[in-house]
């Protein structure tokens, strides 16, 4: 097992590699941006070097800087988190050729499935089912023309390079072909400098569902189970859970014999998650290989009873998996909520700043992967999860409610997050009795918050009205402190209109 | 201890929800135990204890509550469990209350940063006239541009903004008449 | 189900109840002491009413004003936790009389177990295997030395109204047993208000081992498997771990059978503990049962993935077992430390005060289920448990490693806690082994702390010492606050001997 | 910034443990980024970050170390992870600089509570002799029975412990000369 590593990320996923080292006897090296000199990271971390200012492109992303960094500090393997660096093969290609052990797949394999086509070939040849379309880019209109005349509208036009819904283009009837492809392919140009653009049948109300897997050195593959990762935002996940409510066993199995076709084809190695779409005849299509740790696999560590990261690091040391398939228990039900530095009612905008009050919820089936802590301030320059919170239950029923009551004992404030975003969701009919697809968290939201119409309701408003009337008092008398003196430069601002709500539109840079 | 206060309701901080907006009278006076409050005119007798800063529990008939109580440089909101009151609170006897300002919506308005970012661009120039809604500056915060909108209809009297700088949450963006 | 529930108890197990009834839509009504007011359950639950002074026994043993508070608020049930009225059948039996739903067994139930030899008699009857030795109390020393000459020497002698080793005698020889009984016999008249003293074959280096059962109302009893509790100081369990590293699938099934019979024999109801003694043979032998929710029940609870107390409430309404004992799956392994108040540098003092730091570990595998926050002032008045940390983890190798990392992130400044009393047990190379028994801690603790002899450990030291002194001068610097000025009492008792340390005996009262 | 610093070391705050005692003569200056600091003659340069009240993360040559801060009425103490440090700091120029008391075997001694409590009885009378580690006073806290002895022998010039009374840490139970 390695002595030392380094890992090149930042936040909640830095901060579990990290417990996973120590629980493992391993050093860890970090490294730090500008602006994340106090956070978590680098304060639990056995050493932290500064790589730069804190735009990403200077810092996170300077392959040469972490690599000089491994080197003075004598790592012998970087892990990569997800984001930045995570599936990028040249930097993989460039461990490799530094002598550092790079804790994910080859470049071969990250490469190969980095191109949706290139993916699609090989796994046409391995038998695993996709969407009806073409394996690689439109030669012409006319293909496309023909190829959706084949497989029936609507269809969708995606870039080759493609992801988070840049140069996607659903199409329902031939007359709109021709202009949307052509616009497809000038987003592609512009986004991932390929203009590449291939079709598919579009899956209606589809779901997201993905199967994780495990790869050692030594040619032994598993699945682990599914997630259902449905409920997004501007193509963000947002919440999942595992089991998917719809999956039996014996999808599940079928889906895990795929996931491990897939990985096989490729010759992965180390964690990996295979992303299916699912129609509403619960048919399954392959979607995309993610050649990394995903955000949500706390979930699956939960029902499993597994500990991915552990056995990413046993991987990359060059163990063999120490368990079988069929040593893979699943067992109840686990979610996972995305705790985001962004504003609810405020059309989700980002909300970075100083954390002055943190009060996190613990106690049975809650499980808490945090990078943030009170006084902290979050900085502007990354994205905005700050911590998740997991709920586990014997049930997907007492999963719901352990989050719930989790979500209640949550409070943060200083900065906005989207924690009560959660508590609609988990009291909403339609999430509770498991009708889910990609399009539920648009509807949800479109709908007003719940009216509270009946008397009842009423009622206990106005008494909840009136005990924060009479604590608002109380907290004068008690611990005066100017309200909205806080924060110097806001206050020479002159008065601020506290009801004035920016509504503007905000865009998905990722 | 006296005190005017304004509670609007929020539907567990979710979107929308509605408003009350009645003042209400709140006077409060220590007892031989806890204390005596009067809301409104209506008596009750409370348990107030501060667990931390900004946390209060406090027991009215035996029902007890955790309130968490939250301050920005804008506003101050009261949790009751996990339903948001935004409040106003005004002591009449101080000339320190807090003031309810911008309701005006005549006269100059100041927009203001909502959360610190960096200025990526302009969307007007100064002088130029702009609808209610109009995006005057795109800021960029946490790998998401947002575009800060103009309050009312009227003339972009001055930008302070410029492309590149920083920003903290208040800093005045620009003027608007 | 119940609407609403009262909770008869404080500290995190009363915190623990309220998380569970929350998550099932239950209305919580708790009760507290003067010192009580700001304790966490108080902050936590729906209603809250006062019930007198400190001292338990004018409080949270007063059965009359507890169901008085019952009464007003409307709640149909009471949940008694454990310690205080958990195990008190005339308390189960005036529940009852009040029309108000006891979380336990029945008061018959109780008392037939609360005395130990009409336990053995009645178990005795199903079958149950016991230390031998007499199921009654001795008539005189006569009949003692010849029991003792059947079963053969060693023997102990114990109080059959007993608890907490009052009454206990080891005896070695015919010689001593005559006096022993007499010494035994005016002790446990004493401490119970009843002499009857019974005798029993002496286990050499037990362990004690516990299994886990439930059983509803009509007629269903299952168990959920064992727990290893052998590691007790002044027989205080202090850490617990399910499995147990030394029992295999067949000899928890024999175990299991056993527990079940045990609480079929006693008609027993709800939640339960049937404590066993192992010899190093593996033979086991009942030793009581505990009519209530054990302290360690997270164990189990992670092991299962079964929540011990929404069971409890469910069977207490009336409702169906919702599994059958082959539905039953134990995987993975759970250790639970318990954080007591208490100063492992000074004989374990007990350490009520301030606590003026709280930093609390999270991640994977962890959970914290604790009844203590920043600022809080533990009072004098009860336990010194302030909360419980359990570790899970694939094996038992994981879970220790988990709490080790845990351990490491916990620090409670301000009283003291026994907090590197763990870091001991896990790195001590019996516990990592599983050699236990219950004198396992007392050697643990006779022995010197690890020296640190080698060269490379002291070089570490030193530079530990060095950046010890280069952080007190940091802090004197950043956040400047003169030591020793915070306490205004102490400060005025005049310069404080900082080496003296009073070495007194503690007597344990329970 | 100098300060005269004696750290006495202790293997994981477990039961006993080895003390160096040796002081050591820290500097400290601020450097154009972090700190310029002069160990015992050494320099060393630091990163220092307070995150939290009582925290300190410090960044020594790429090492990272997160420091707890432990201030009671009697005692300093520094965590460095997870191994503790008892420290004392004097500021060679202040007159508030912390005093190591106690260590004079001679003279009148007090007996200090060293935990809040109940007085239960008392084992020796006034005026009567003791011998070193003979108990005093008997103080219950959390179900606890404690025995609080004579650090020396002597003659107990003074109880001032009341049985019944609530005791403080720090409170003073007895004398003895």
């Amino acid at each position: 097992m390695f002595k030392k590593i380094l890992i090149a990320n930042r936040g909640e996923i830095a901060v579990r590699i990290i417990r996973a080292c120590r629980e493992m006897g391993i050093a860890t090296v970090v490294v730090y941006s500008d602006v994340d000199r106090a956070a978590l990271h680098v304060r639990k971390s056995d050493e932290a070097y500064p790589i730069g200012p804190a735009p990403a492109a200077e810092s996170y992303l300077r392959m040469d800087k972490i690599l000089d960094v491994a080197k003075r500090s004598g790592a012998e393997a970087i892990h990569p988190g997800y984001g930045f660096l995570s599936e990028n093969a040249k930097f993989a290609q460039a461990c490799a050729d530094a002598g550092v052990k790079f804790i994910g797949p080859s470049p071969h394999s990250m490469n190969l499935m980095g191109s949706k086509t290139s993916a699609r070939r090989e796994m046409e040849k391995a038998g695993v089912p996709f969407v009806p379309g073409t394996s690689r880019g439109l030669a012409s209109a006319e293909e496309g023309e023909q190829v959706a005349e084949r497989i029936g509208y609507p269809v969708m036009l995606k870039a080759a390079a493609g992801g988070g819904g840049k140069g996607m283009r659903l199409v329902h009837t031939r007359q709109e072909l021709r202009s949307a492809l052509e616009s497809a392919q000038s987003e592609a140009q512009r986004s991932f400098g390929d203009s590449e653009v291939y079709i598919e049948k579009a899956i209606v109300n589809p779901r997201h569902i993905e199967m994780q897997v495990l790869a050692d050195e030594h040619g032994n593959t598993v699945w682990l189970g599914e997630r259902e990762c449905s409920i997004q935002r501007r193509h963000q996940k947002v919440l999942e859970e595992a089991p998917s409510p719809i999956v039996d066993p014996d999808m599940r199995r079928r889906m895990g014999e795929v996931a491990v076709r897939v990985a096989q084809a490729a010759s992965y190695t180390n964690a990996g998650t295979i992303e299916f779409l699912v129609d509403e005849q619960k048919n399954f299509y392959f979607l995309e290989m993610n050649t990394r740790l995903q955000v949500e696999h706390p979930v699956t560590e939960l029902t499993t009873g597994l500990d991915l990261v552990h056995l990413q690091l046993r991987i990359a040391a060059g163990e063999k998996l120490p368990f079988a398939q069929s040593d893979v228990q699943i067992r109840g039900h686990a979610i996972e909520c995305r705790i985001y530095a962004e504003d609810p009612d405020n059309n989700y905008f980002p909300s970075p700043g100083k954390i002055t009050v943190l009060l996190q919820p613990a106690g049975p089936g809650i499980r808490r992967d945090s990078g943030m802590y009170e006084g902290w301030n979050v900085p502007m320059d990354y994205d905005p999860l700050l911590a998740k919170l997991i709920g586990y239950g014997t049930d997907r029923q007492q999963a719901i409610m352990r989050l719930d009551r989790a979500l209640y004992e949550y409070f943060v404030a200083g900065i906005k997050t989207n924690i009560s975003l959660f508590r609609r969701i988990l009291r909403d009919d339609d999430f509770r009795a498991g009708k889910l697809d990609t399009g539920y968290l648009d509807r949800l939201l479109a709908k007003a918050a719940p009216a509270g119409a009946s008397a009842a309701r009423d009622s206990q408003s106005t008494k909840l009205e009136r005990i924060a009337a009479i604590a608002s008092g109380m907290f004068a008398v008690l611990e005066p402190s100017a309200p909205g003196s806080k924060n110097g430069s806001a206050g020479e601002a002159g008065p601020v209109p506290s009801n004035w709500k920016q509504k503007g539109r905000a865009e998905a840079l990722r | 201890m006296v005190y005017e206060i304004v509670v609007s309701g929020e539907a567990g901080g979710g979107a929308g929800g509605e408003t009350s907006g009645k003042p209400h009278r709140l006077e409060l006076e220590k007892a031989a135990e806890g204390w005596e409050c009067r809301l409104d005119g209506q008596v009750v007798h409370i348990d107030a204890v501060l667990p931390r800063r900004d946390v209060l529990s406090l027991l009215v008939d035996g029902h007890a509550y955790e309130i968490k109580r939250e301050q920005t440089a804008t506003d101050l909101h009261m949790w009751v469990g996990s339903t948001r009151f935004a409040v106003e609170l005004r002591d009449p006897r101080s000339l320190r209350s807090r003031q309810k300002a911008g309701s005006d919506e005549k006269g100059p308005k100041k927009i203001l940063a909502p959360m610190p970012g960096r200025v990526v661009r302009l969307l007007v120039a100064e002088n130029s006239e702009v609808e209610a809604g109009q995006g005057i500056v795109v800021v960029e915060a946490m790998k998401m541009q947002n575009e800060i909108k103009s309050p009312k209809k009227g003339v972009v009297k001055k930008i302070m903004a410029t492309p590149g700088a920083a920003v903290n949450p208040g800093d005045v963006l620009a003027i608007v008449e």
